[in-house]
């Protein structure tokens, strides 16, 4: 045992995944060399996953103030104002490394960690979202990683009792190495009743709730996330975690019932690196000490280290400052829902970090150089010479294609176009009552219970358009996700992040990660969305090829009347049909250019953001004012793909379409182009006028023609069988996944 | 040829519904039982006749489908 | 009438049961602790669904030796109403409260998603405001639908009219494509041979405003309403024809 | 006292994980594998010294609560 407690070498510190400099400067604050304990908690704290030292710089370009800002990035979660007394607490967080390693497993515990991290500042978690990104389906893993995938976040996400009323999917031969799995939570909190994760008052104990610990995931998500792939990942194998559901739903019910007890001063969840970032956070955050009597850890495994238990990332614990004398409300509240609950240590006014083990002490370290003198690295960034957003896409050497019906139903038929329903539908999105819109519209809609109001959310990012430009492709992440919440009759009033990069070390990546930065930043400014929080997972690299940059972020959007919420489907035969928007000569990134054309080149579509703004203006005041049916924003596939969809995404009968499209651009342009800022409305003739008066002399109000019959008919070009349609588009998904072997196991019986 | 295949929770790796199962032996007064762990058993028919093409196919099962390698151990047994 | 809602470690629709009774039905309601030894009173209680202790080895093998199953039995042998939902009708057949078992489904996914259901018995406590032959859309939700019972058993619970839902096609026909999990004649909710003890995997808590999936679900919890009202068993005690909450 | 219990469908009684893991085993390329059943396995220590007290204990746990008699079968090893 000692031994941990003997000076170590650099050699350790360069296994640890420090670097010469960062130990040497270790050894210069603490005057000597760390022991084996120390340098595990420094690792850890240090490692890009916890310590962000390649991205710190740039996210403080982000936006993150607001008129209802509560709180922005830097604690467990975001929490954004909604009056009535009430706030949204909301984050969204990467685990894709694990749920590359193990999916069932991996996706289970991603779920699982962004619900702590919400509940952790007082919130009753009310929605998940999920946004999952694989490689092809000809990639012999994929189908095995998608079923894991969904099964895990179902698994959790179903048992612990939160609905799962959102996300997006994707696939990419990008991703064949590194699949994405960002699991989002959304939660609601009273104003008054907010917990932060800061340390107060000397002497308080510092008590342990939840599982007990074992030696799961040691290094796992902090190490896990800070390294390439080197191809065989299965060496990384033994650090993946097991999910506890049941586990984590008594936590849950535990904490909010204890939080109405003003018996605690702060909590933290135990996430990456366990007990030692849970620890030294909330003492950093309190500019105070702490001190852990590591004896008292509940531990599931004999003979288990100090080392192991300060880095063990066992899930479903979390770390509690109460207040002095009342320990025992603690105890009570978790026995009662058979929990252990036990004093660990205290909180100290020395500013160290202390552990002790059999009497001895076997890691004293200042809490600042685990902290905020954790390395922050200004990265070297260039642009890449292939970047392919220069060879312009020379439309004059396209061919048009000669059937254009065939090439929409190709389109409905793409993966990444298809109904999602074979996902969803494996999740509950109705439990806790709230779901007015529930999945397959543009965004999800939830009323917020005991008043008017209700949230919309959407999660999106297109990494084609980011790989082509990360700038434009961020920005339209931004701006494609308010659209959705704009859609269904939501304001936009707060975003949350999870950017998904290469190596951090390689100037291109770091390139692609500062553009999509500033894509968000412009955004976010002109749209007046503050980042309220986020997540940065970088080293999505396998043997070198890195997935596509992928900032993912997801809108949080309030209705202040629950009435005026909208869904993206045709209602009344007869109504007519609307675009809001301007359709430019433009193709670069379309998927209808990838499928057909076999070519990922172009530009991204041309997006300016204050014409964005004006378009989720007048459609927003449209559907306040009544005037609306419908509302459905266009993105991959074009304006055709989004027709379609109005006709037979609805839950019930398939609803036709009369169009007739005038226009001098190509007609493939013209069809299956991805120009931003375009809204398709259905509604009744009468109110056109008023509408037009909305829009004004800024925004184009396109009549295109009205909702007719069971065809849709985009003169002179399309005319299809919209059962047809919709056979195609919600088979599309089940067709590729049925014939999976295998797996059948894997999820717990 | 009848194979008996054991997937049990590797050593170390949580194991909730043992967990689980065994609180709740303790609460039906069951108190003197524990470590509890749950796996799966998994009874098939092979055509195969020579043991040791049996015991290869059997192995390539397991590993490929019957038991998750990352946290699962698997023993299997092989009858007439 | 006075309504009881079990909290089981792992319940998560009891929250949405008890919100509907309250604030759309505007019923007395009772939340129930699974420590509890006793029902406050309850005519009527509901097993909720969820994930009672996580569904681990089957589901609602552990939920079944909680203290308050003592009564909730008692209150079942003494002709009172009780209801499992989902998982409260798993917990009903493991404690044998109901016949038969739940299987995973025979696709081994988790469904979620609007389903129809045809009302085969009207002649029961839970069902009486229904017309016979009814199609009715309620949600399920769950991965454990399977309904299966010995041959004998299913023989009976089939001549006694014991099955109230079976699981319908878009035409309302008694078909393979109407069935979700792979349940034996498609049942989707039983009583016991007394009627007065129901359970059912769909989601009647969640089909009971107009906003939210419909409000066919009012039509179980009304029926219960009237039959309380009417003076069939309710409270463990006497018949009582009150009616109180109409 | 170590107890090994096995836990299987009834015969007669679907097995809807069985088959579907036939299923993947014919699609992996398994092809004379039939007859497929998946059951629960379930380890756990006892206190107990003798072997009768540990038998009739393990069996009654079996029936209250490790197999659903209505649809599963037990058996059961005890070992030192
Ligand atoms: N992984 C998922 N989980 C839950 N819902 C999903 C998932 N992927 C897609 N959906 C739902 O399917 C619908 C269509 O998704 P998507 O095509 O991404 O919408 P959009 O293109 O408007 O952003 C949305 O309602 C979305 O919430
Ligand atoms: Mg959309």
């Amino acid at each position: 045992m000692s031994k941990q407690t003997d000076p170590v070498s650099e050699r350790d510190a360069i296994d640890h995944g420090l670097t010469t400099d960062e130990f040497a400067h270790i050894c210069k604050v603490l005057g000597r060399n760390p022991n084996m304990v120390e340098l595990g908690v420094l690792s850890v704290m240090w490692s890009e996953h916890c310590s962000y030292k390649s991205s710190r710089r740039h996210l403080k370009r982000l936006p993150t103030k607001g008129p209802r800002v509560l709180q922005g990035p830097g604690e467990n979660a975001g929490v954004i104002d909604i009056g009535d007394g009430l706030a949204v607490v909301f984050k969204m967080e990467s685990h894709n490394h694990p749920s590359f390693v193990e999916p069932y497993q991996g996706a289970a515990t991603g779920v699982g960690g962004i619900l702590r991290d919400v509940f952790t500042m007082g919130a009753r978690p009310i929605a998940n979202l999920n946004s999952l990104r694989f490689g092809s389906f000809d990639n012999a893993r994929t189908r095995f990683l998608i079923n894991g995938v969904v099964r895990g976040v179902g698994g959790y996400g179903n048992c612990i009792g939160v609905p799962t009323v959102g996300g997006e999917v994707y696939f990419d031969a990008g991703y064949n190495g590194n699949n994405l799995v960002n699991a989002f939570t959304l939660g609601i909190v009273r104003t008054d009743r907010i917990f932060l994760a800061k340390a107060a008052g000397i002497g308080n104990p510092v008590m342990y709730v939840g599982s007990k610990t074992g030696r799961d995931g040691i290094h796992g998500a902090s190490l896990l996330a800070s390294a390439e792939f080197s191809g065989e990942a299965e060496v990384k194998r033994p650090t993946v975690q097991v999910g506890d559901p049941f586990t984590e739903k008594l936590l849950l019910e535990a904490c909010l019932e204890l939080m109405q007890l003003d018996a605690i001063v702060a909590i933290q969840d135990m996430g990456a690196a366990g007990l030692t970032s849970s620890s030294v956070e909330m003492a950093g955050r309190g500019g105070m000490g702490i001190d852990l009597d590591l004896d008292k850890i509940p531990v599931r495994e004999v003979g288990m280290t100090p080392y192991e238990m300060l880095l063990s990332e066992s899930q479903e614990r979390m770390l509690i400052v109460a207040h002095r004398g009342k320990e025992d409300i603690v105890e009570r509240v978790f026995s009662k829902w058979d929990l252990d609950a036990v004093v660990v240590g205290t909180v100290t006014d020395d500013g160290l970090f202390r552990a002790r083990f059999h009497g001895e002490e076997v890691a004293c370290i200042p809490i600042p150089l685990v902290t905020d003198e954790a390395p922050a690295y200004d990265r070297p960034l260039e642009a890449p010479a292939d970047n392919q957003a220069n060879p312009l896409l020379a439309l004059d050497q396209l061919p048009l294609p000669g059937d254009y019906n065939q090439v929409l139903l190709k389109l409905l038929d793409s993966p990444n176009i298809a109904s999602k329903e074979w996902v969803y539908r494996q999740y509950d999105y109705l439990v806790r009552s709230n779901s007015i819109v529930v999945p397959g519209s543009d965004a999800a809609v939830l009323r917020v219970k005991g008043t008017q109001k209700g949230v919309a959310l959407s999660v999106d990012c297109n990494s084609r358009y980011c790989q082509l430009d990360p700038y434009v492709g961020a920005m339209i992440a931004v701006v494609e996700s308010a659209r959705n919440v704009v859609c269904s009759g939501a304001e936009p009033i707060g975003l949350t992040d999870c950017l998904n990069f290469g190596n951090p070390e390689k100037p291109a990546i770091m390139w692609h990660f500062s553009e999509a930065i500033n894509g968000i930043r412009d955004a976010c400014n002109v749209l007046g969305v503050p980042v309220v929080s986020g997540n940065v997972s970088f080293y999505n690299e396998t043997e070198g090829r890195p997935i596509p940059p992928t900032p993912t972020v997801a809108m949080v959007g309030l209705l202040e009347n629950i009435d005026h919420h909208m869904t993206q489907w045709f209602r009344n035969e007869g109504d007519i049909i609307v675009m809001l928007g301007r359709t430019r000569e433009e193709l670069g990134g379309s998927e209808y250019l990838a499928l057909q054309h076999k070519k990922v080149t172009g530009a991204p579509p041309w997006i300016d953001l204050a014409f964005e703004k004006q378009v989720q203006q007048v459609c927003l005041g449209a559907i306040r004012e009544g005037l609306v049916q419908s509302a459905h924003d266009t993105s991959e596939g074009g304006l055709a793909v989004a027709l379609a969809e109005c006709c037979i995404s609805g839950p019930g009968p398939v609803m036709g379409a009369a169009i007739e499209l005038e226009g001098s651009i190509r007609p493939d342009a013209l069809l299956f182009g991805e120009s931003q800022s375009r809204i398709i409305l259905s509604m009744r003739r009468r109110h056109l006028a008023r509408l037009k008066e909305l829009a004004g002399t800024d925004v184009p109000v396109h009549v295109l023609g009205e909702v007719r019959g069971r065809r849709l008919v985009i003169a002179p070009l399309i005319d299809a069988d919209c059962e047809q349609l919709r056979r195609v588009w919600t088979t599309a998904l089940p067709r590729r996944m049925e014939s999976e072997a295998g797996e059948v196991l894997a999820a717990p019986a | 040829m009848r194979a008996r295949v054991f997937i049990t929770p590797k050593q170390g790796v949580l194991d909730p519904q043992g967990k689980a199962v065994e609180h709740s032996l303790h609460s039906l007064g069951f108190k003197d039982v524990h470590d509890v762990r749950i796996g799966k058993y998994v009874e098939l028919v092979l055509e195969a006749t020579d043991r040791q093409g049996a015991e290869q196919q059997t192995d390539e099962m397991c590993r490929k489908l019957l038991a998750n390698g990352v946290i699962e151990d698997y023993r299997f047994e092989l009858t007439e | 009438m006075r309504w009881g809602v079990v909290t089981f470690p792992g319940s998560n629709d009891d929250h949405d049961t008890q919100y509907l009774l309250d604030h759309v039905l505007g019923q007395d309601v009772v939340a129930l602790w699974h420590k509890d030894r006793e029902l406050q009173g309850a005519d009527c209680v509901i097993l909720p669904g969820g994930f009672s202790y996580g569904d681990y080895l089957r589901c609602g093998a552990v939920a079944r030796f909680s203290p308050i199953m003592e009564p909730i039995i008692e209150h079942a042998r003494a002709g009172g109403f009780v209801w499992g939902i989902c998982n409260g009708f798993q917990i009903l057949c493991e404690s044998g409260l109901l016949p038969g078992a739940l299987l995973r489904n025979r696709d081994l996914r988790f469904i979620c998603r609007p389903q129809r259901l045809r009302v085969e018995e009207t002649g029961t406590p839970f069902s009486n405001q229904c017309r016979s032959g009814e199609i009715l859309t309620l949600p399920i939700k769950h991965g454990d639908g399977f309904y299966i019972a010995d041959p004998v058993t299913l023989e009976q619970i089939e001549s006694n009219r014991q099955v109230v839902l079976r699981y319908v096609d878009a035409s309302g026909r008694v078909t393979a494509d109407g069935n979700p999990n792979g349940s034996i004649n498609n049942i989707a909710g039983i009583t016991n041979a007394r009627r007065n003890v129901f359970g059912l995997m769909p989601h009647p808590e969640h089909a009971g405003e107009k906003g939210l999936g419909g409000e066919d679900g009012l039509k179980l919890f009304r029926s219960v309403m009237t039959a309380h009202a009417e003076g069939a068993l309710g409270s463990a005690g006497a018949p009582t024809a009150v009616a109180s909450g109409l």
